[in-house]
């Protein structure tokens, strides 16, 4: 089974190298093509693994040693549990998903072989996250899914904004990183060790003070990478890259690392349930949060990133309050519907010429059909609507909130719920029915290639059944991860299910009506909450003005004033008295005997002064 | 009674006269005399403590200063003549050439 | 095998001597041949090094000064072992991406000269001799700046020589008195390095001393405030001459931290721990903040050199085997990125004689293998895991963390304020528009530099991911100083600290 | 009684002929002074049983020294008065003082806080001359025949500084003169 390992984590690697061949080059199809095999093969060896996970396989290697320093002894190990496993389909499946489908949608840019190089070099990011069996691997494939993230971001790169947008992402990760590093140095200085296996085995011996610091600590890493408030700025920002990278790095698979993160670390979060208290209470608000902002905004792929955003809080409460095989199970349908939605917008944007204001937009179900029904059973999946893939999870990150007995959570939920409703088909209305208003501004959209379609297919087949998967997935997930026992009645249960049911399909029937009838009026727009939620509560333009510039300045003001005009200054100005004073007392040399006999005397005074009145210590 | 402590006195006061002499002097051949003077200041130092302990190493040092003295008259008189026929002049500011 | 110290330290200058009589159009080639005879030396005595072995090996010893102890004694251990290698790879590196065309011969001439000292300095066991090597080296440097720099050269070339020779002063009066300490204590003289880690010195005579060591160390390396030559010489030198002293003559400083203070003196350096830690936070986000505000290309990378000298420090006096071999391996992978990052500007400087990074843009269009090449470099110098940058500073800061987590957290804001200057250099050079009518037809990378960049790009990737052999051949010298120190140690309170971080789990 | 009379009065000559010396504007005037005071301080030397000494002081200095300066005077326009500008006078008495001062200082310390003993302590039975001789040729042999050298050296450089340019012509110095 070990070669399984090896080929499904190695064959993207190998991709990219193959690839990387070929990026100077102009296009070549043979990249994709090869690629997109590699993805297939790493695929389907994840596929015989999770088959033979199943059948109770638990595959642990250690490849080969990699730092070793005083205590420090620290192979690259890779595991294949039951929860990685799960991972490593779900990250080969959406990416070879995503590459065949970038064959058609990169089929016209000039730096092609490139893309599908870093394509291939994040998959292998990211399986080695998944796999690894320590936190320093993970912290590896951490980093470099955030390197790729950062390259495929800033791909455009001749784009002023693609770039900035991709140092933001890097940076605000990085900053995220840091704290995750701390937690790593916490969890060495602790266990002497950074495998799962042993620190898991041990934590429950350590002062619950430093497991909640620790908790907290790597809370901060997954933070970043999972853009939860206030590290979210960079998500909607990184939709300046390709399409099918919004997809794949920036739905389904990247930012849920830090989801993966805390259910990985399950056994060390579940010992401190305050820690999972506030990292549910944040996951919470930013559900709602980020589903405010996507109310209003107009841009069709920023929609779908506040979305994402607010779905990452949904995992969030779900692990934090220890329902940890609810969250990897909506981890995975969401990686299905989102990326479908995000691809299904790709193909928007394709026939409208990469026009993303969703109000020049409308009537778009006549040209491309197949694309408006893909999108409309992710967005009915996202929003949970029975029986597709979100109904099943969602309702039972509800439910864990509800039965948790909290109940602000719960509402907030709740309300986030009816929020996701509205957007979701404010945005389907907006873009596939009402008027054409593309026609009057010249675009000619059209349907695209069939096999970018067929591509696309399996996911649009998952995030409608995914859903039915719930008891075997509970089954074969919770052998690793605790189990999560719901306490209140049956009846209960029912009653929410019943009642979220209804609200979210009234906001779906209310937004439809609305929106057929020509939508909301212009006044709205300038209502200030309206505002408020279009600047994105303005936190972007605070972090420009608290942090940004501030930083600038500070640092202009460290090289200008600082180091040029006070530290400098300072080493020369000791030269210069030194070099003044030769000037000056070179005039003593004026070559005048009567004045050179006069120094001389001087000197026999102060020689004959030292002799009296110094006395050396000893 | 006369002792050492007014030999020395005598000694340092015709020490000051000499460098007194030596400063203030722009004619090299005064400024000759006063270096005498120097000499001999502590010529008389070096007998009137030769006395008063009882050692000849005193003595022997004014005989040797006076040899040097001798000798530094023999030198310096033949170069100051000299200058004065460069420059008719034994002012001691006409010595400027070391002018740094 | 026996004499293989000698060998190495003294080819070059041998070699130097016969290089006077080489005529001028193959001087050149003369120059690469002698580096790479001497790579290939220290790559044998990389390969004859006995990893299972912590001490001193391939000792050489000759008398010198009997009287007073002064001998000629060379050894080779695992913290020295791969300074030399980089020693030896980086002047071969830049001699190999030289270009320039003016008295080339005086230049290699210079650089193998430059080469003696600095593997001398490394390989040294007495401490005159050392400090005639560490003395010698400032010569050819303040050659190189002063003859074919740019700018303000002169001014430059002086300022590096005499900041760090005014420090060296100092360093000598505590190596004479240190000396006779040693011969107070036991009665012979000796200058000899492992003599005098046996000697237990007094812990008032320790503060004294380790702060004369310390100015010289601190010139050397360079701390903040004792910076600012560095920007001067780095920003007037030329390529080769950037290449040297970031990747090599830096290191110098580190490493007689490592080599000197801490085992001469392991009270006081206890002492003065927490005082050099925050002046190293300070150097570490400091220098990243005046690197962020900088203009040209090279000051970047110069004052990012002073920030990962921060964290080298931090490494050092974590007083722990991750941390002091994670310094070193820091210093090793600094060595190599540094010294590619100013090769690589010097390529682009070739093309357009200027450095300001507000003259390029959009480079990455007509410059792929080049940008792809920085780009690579780039990520190390930010420390991306599984290349050879992160090694270093992963461990430095876990050994730091030992000590004080807070500080170690000061510091790791290092590597986002370092993520901000580089990704912002890397933008404003790279990315954007081709704009400037100069850059639209600049020229790839060419042979010689592709010769120059391709081997430490896959040093970079190698030692990245497999660093284990480097490591632990360091970290066994390593663990032997750490135990001489903490057997040397009269304080509790430096004993304590020893032990608490050197000890792995338990609540603190 | 006696010595202390000799000594006041010798001093009160001395100090009276060096001051002439050092503040007389005319340069026959403080040479004369000069031969004076010499004399007067050989009447020291012999004050302090130093005979030998006395008698050298006289015969060298006022008979050779002054001899040599009296003969170099007469190249020189010694009549006139002496015109000195002197700049900083209070510097220059200050610093005679001080270091007159201090020179005492250091001569009397050692002689107030050790007590020195004589390496060549004087012999009552023997005559000061006889002792000096015994000295001289057997101590500091090498010393006096390095001062006899010595002065063998000097004599022959006065003649020879001296002598080569008497050949010039007086109207060579006047031309010499004119340049200037």
């Amino acid at each position: 089974m070990e070669k399984y390992l090896y080929v499904a984590l190695f064959a993207p690697l190998a991709g990219a190298l193959f690839s990387l061949l070929f990026t100077a080059q102009k296009k070549n199809v043979i990249t994709a093509l090869v690629t997109s095999g590699l993805l297939l093969i790493s695929f389907v060896s994840s596929l015989t693994l999770m088959f033979a996970v199943h059948d109770g396989l638990t595959l642990h290697v250690k490849m080969m040693g990699w730092i070793s320093a005083g205590n420090l002894s620290l192979p690259y190990g890779f595991i294949v549990d039951n929860v990685s496993v799960v991972m490593m389909v779900t990250v080969t499946l959406v990416s070879a998903v995503v590459n065949i489908y970038s064959m058609g949608y990169m089929m016209h840019d000039k730096s092609y072989n490139r893309f599908f190089t870093y394509i291939s070099m994040f998959v292998f990011s990211m399986l080695i996250l998944v796999m690894s069996d320590n936190f320093v691997g993970l912290f590896i494939g951490w980093e470099g899914v955030g390197l790729c993230s950062y390259l495929l971001i800033g791909f455009w790169y001749e784009k002023e904004s693609a770039s900035w947008a991709g140092n933001e992402a890097f940076i605000m990760n990085r900053v995220a990183d840091l704290g995750m590093l701390m937690g790593l140095f916490l969890i060495y200085w602790q266990f002497g060790t950074f495998s799962y296996d042993e620190i898991f085995a041990h934590v429950g011996s350590v002062n619950t003070g430093i497991v909640t610091t620790i908790g907290l600590l790597l809370f901060v890493g997954a933070m970043g990478k999972s853009a939860q408030f206030p590290f979210h700025t960079w998500l909607a920002d990184a939709m300046e890259g390709p399409t099918p990278v919004s997809a794949l790095i920036h739905a389904a698979t990247m930012v849920t690392a830090g989801v993966y993160l805390v259910i990985r670390a399950s056994d060390l979060f579940s010992l401190v349930p305050e820690v999972g208290h506030i990292i549910a209470t944040l996951g919470a608000f930013v559900a709602v949060f980020a589903a405010s902002m996507a109310l209003v905004h107009r841009d069709l792929k920023k929609i779908i990133a506040y979305s994402t955003l607010s779905q990452l809080g949904y995992m969030f409460v779900a692990a934090g309050l220890g329902a940890y095989w609810i969250a990897l199970f909506h981890l995975m349908t969401h990686a299905f519907f989102k990326s479908l939605l995000f691809l299904g917008a790709g193909n928007i944007m394709h026939a409208m010429d990469d026009e993303l204001d969703i109000k020049k937009m409308g009537g778009l179900f006549k040209v491309m059909p197949y694309t408006a029904i893909l999108m409309a059973i992710a967005s009915v999946a996202l929003c949970g609507v029975y029986p597709f893939a979100g109904f099943f999870s969602k309702d039972a990150i509800l439910a864990s909130a509800f039965n948790g007995g909290n109940f602000y959570i719960w509402f907030t939920l709740f309300i986030g719920a009816g929020m996701t409703a509205f957007y979701s088909f404010r945005l389907i209305m907006l873009v596939f029915f009402g008027d054409k208003v593309y026609k009057k501004l010249g675009f000619h959209p059209h349907e695209t290639y069939p096999f970018v379609l067929w591509a696309l297919l399996p996911l649009g087949i998952l995030s409608t059944i995914a859903g039915f998967f719930e008891h075997p997935f509970e089954e074969f997930v919770t052998k690793v991860l605790d189990k999560y026992e719901f306490s209140m009645a049956h009846s209960t249960e029912i009653g929410l299910i019943f009642l979220t049911s209804a609200f979210v399909i009234i906001v779906i029937v209310a937004t439809i009506y609305k929106y057929a009838k020509g939508g909301f009026s212009k006044q709205l727009e300038t209502m200030p909450l309206y505002l408020l939620l279009k600047n994105q509560y303005y936190i972007p333009k605070i972090y420009e003005e608290v942090i940004f510039k501030p930083y600038y300045a500070l640092s202009k003001f460290a090289w200008k004033q600082i180091d040029v005009r006070i530290i400098d200054f300072t080493v020369d100005l000791i030269a210069k008295t030194l070099y003044k004073t030769g000037q000056e007392s070179r005039k003593m040399q004026s070559g005048n005997l009567s004045d050179m006999l006069r120094w001389m005397v001087v000197g026999i005074v102060v020689l004959l002064a030292l002799a009296i009145f110094y006395r050396p210590m000893m | 009674m006369i002792t050492l402590t007014h030999y020395l006195i005598l000694s340092g006061i015709l020490f000051s006269l000499g460098i007194i002499g030596v400063l203030r002097r722009k004619n090299l051949l005064m400024l000759f005399f006063s270096t005498e003077i120097l000499l001999n200041a502590v010529n008389v130092g070096f007998v009137a403590v030769s006395k008063y302990y009882g050692d000849l190493s005193g003595q022997f040092f004014a005989l040797f200063i006076i040899s040097i003295a001798a000798s530094e008259v023999a030198v310096g008189l033949g170069l100051l003549v000299l200058w004065y026929k460069r420059s008719g002049t034994i002012d001691l500011d006409s010595l400027q050439m070391m002018k740094g | 095998m026996e004499h293989i110290l000698s060998l190495i330290v003294f080819f070059p200058l041998i070699a130097m001597f016969f290089g006077f009589v080489i005529s001028k159009d193959s001087v050149k080639t003369f120059g690469i041949a002698v580096a790479l005879v001497e790579f290939i030396f220290s790559i044998i005595l990389w390969i004859g090094f006995d990893a299972g072995n912590a001490g001193f090996q391939f000792v050489e010893y000759a008398p010198l000064i009997s009287q007073f102890g002064v001998n000629y004694y060379l050894g080779v251990d695992g913290i020295s072992l791969f300074l030399v290698v980089l020693s030896t790879l980086m002047t071969l590196v830049s001699l190999i991406s030289l270009n320039i065309k003016k008295d080339i011969k005086n230049l290699v001439l210079a650089i193998l000269f430059l080469e003696m000292t600095l593997v001398g300095v490394f390989l040294s066991l007495d401490m005159i001799l050392f400090y005639i090597f560490w003395e010698l080296s400032l010569i050819p440097m303040l050659y190189i700046i002063g003859a074919w720099g740019s700018g303000q050269r002169i001014y430059a070339a002086i300022k590096f020589f005499l900041y760090t020779f005014a420090g060296s002063a100092l360093m000598l009066v505590g190596i004479l008195y240190l000396g006779y300490q040693y011969y107070l204590a036991t009665g012979t003289w000796s200058f000899s390095i492992p003599d005098w880690h046996l000697l237990v010195l007094p812990f008032h005579t320790q503060l004294w001393l380790f702060g004369a060591f310390f100015v010289d160390f601190a010139v050397k390396v360079p701390m903040f405030p004792f910076h600012t030559w560095l920007p001067y010489a780095h920003g007037q030198a030329p390529t080769v001459g950037s290449v040297l002293l970031a990747a090599v003559m830096l290191k110098m400083g580190t490493y007689a931290f490592i080599r000197f203070s801490l085992p001469f003196f392991p009270d006081a350096s206890v002492y003065f721990l927490y005082p050099i830690a925050v002046i190293a936070i300070i150097m570490v986000i400091y220098a990243a903040m005046v690197a962020y505000a900088q203009e040209d290309m090279k000051q970047v990378i110069a004052y990012s050199s002073i920030s990962h000298m921060g964290i080298i420090i931090l490494g050092t006096f974590a007083m722990n085997a991750e941390g002091i071999t994670g310094s070193i391996f820091l210093m090793l992978s600094h060595g190599i990125v540094s010294g590619a990052l100013f090769m690589l500007v010097g390529v682009i400087y070739d093309r357009r004689h200027t450095k300001m990074i507000d003259e390029f843009g959009g480079l990455a269009t007509v410059m792929p293998r080049y940008a792809t090449i920085f780009g690579i470099l780039m990520m190390a110098a930010v420390g991306l895991p599984l290349t050879i940058g992160f090694v270093g500073e992963f461990l430095s800061l876990l050994g730091f963390y030992a000590v004080n987590p807070y500080m170690a957290f000061l510091a790791g804001t290092g590597i986002i304020l370092g993520a901000v200057y580089m990704l912002v250099l890397y933008k404003r050079a790279f990315f954007g528009k081709l704009v400037k009518q100069e850059n639209k037809d600049l020229k790839d990378l060419d042979k010689r530099e592709f010769t120059a960049l391709i081997p430490l790009v896959a040093l970079v990737i190698i030692l990245g991911v497999y660093p284990k052999p480097v490591l632990t051949t360091i970290d066994m010298s390593v663990k032997k100083m750490i135990n001489l120190m903490e057997r040397k140690a009269l304080l509790p309170e430096t004993k304590e600290l020893l032990v608490r971080v050197n000890k792995v789990g338990g609540t603190k | 009684m006696f010595e202390a009379i000799a000594f006041y009065t010798f001093s009160i000559l001395v100090i009276g002929m060096f001051g002439v010396v050092v503040f007389s504007k005319n340069a026959l005037y403080a040479m004369s002074a000069l031969a004076g005071g010499m004399i007067f301080i050989s009447g020291f030397f012999f004050l302090l049983n130093a005979d030998f000494l006395g008698v050298v002081q006289i015969i060298v200095y006022t008979g050779a020294v002054m001899a040599l300066y009296a003969f170099g005077m007469m190249f020189f326009d010694s009549a006139k008065d002496v015109k000195e500008n002197i700049k900083y006078k209070k510097i220059i008495y200050t610093l005679s003082v001080l270091s007159a001062i201090f020179t005492i200082f250091i001569l009397m310390a050692p002689i107030y806080s050790v007590k020195i003993e004589a390496i060549y302590p004087t012999m009552e039975n023997i005559g000061n001359i006889q002792m000096i001789g015994l000295i001289l040729f057997t101590k500091y042999l090498v010393p006096f025949e390095l001062a006899a050298i010595m002065l063998l050296v000097a004599m022959i450089a006065g003649i020879v500084l001296v002598k080569v340019k008497m050949e010039e012509t007086p109207t060579n110095i006047e031309v010499a003169r004119g340049e200037k």
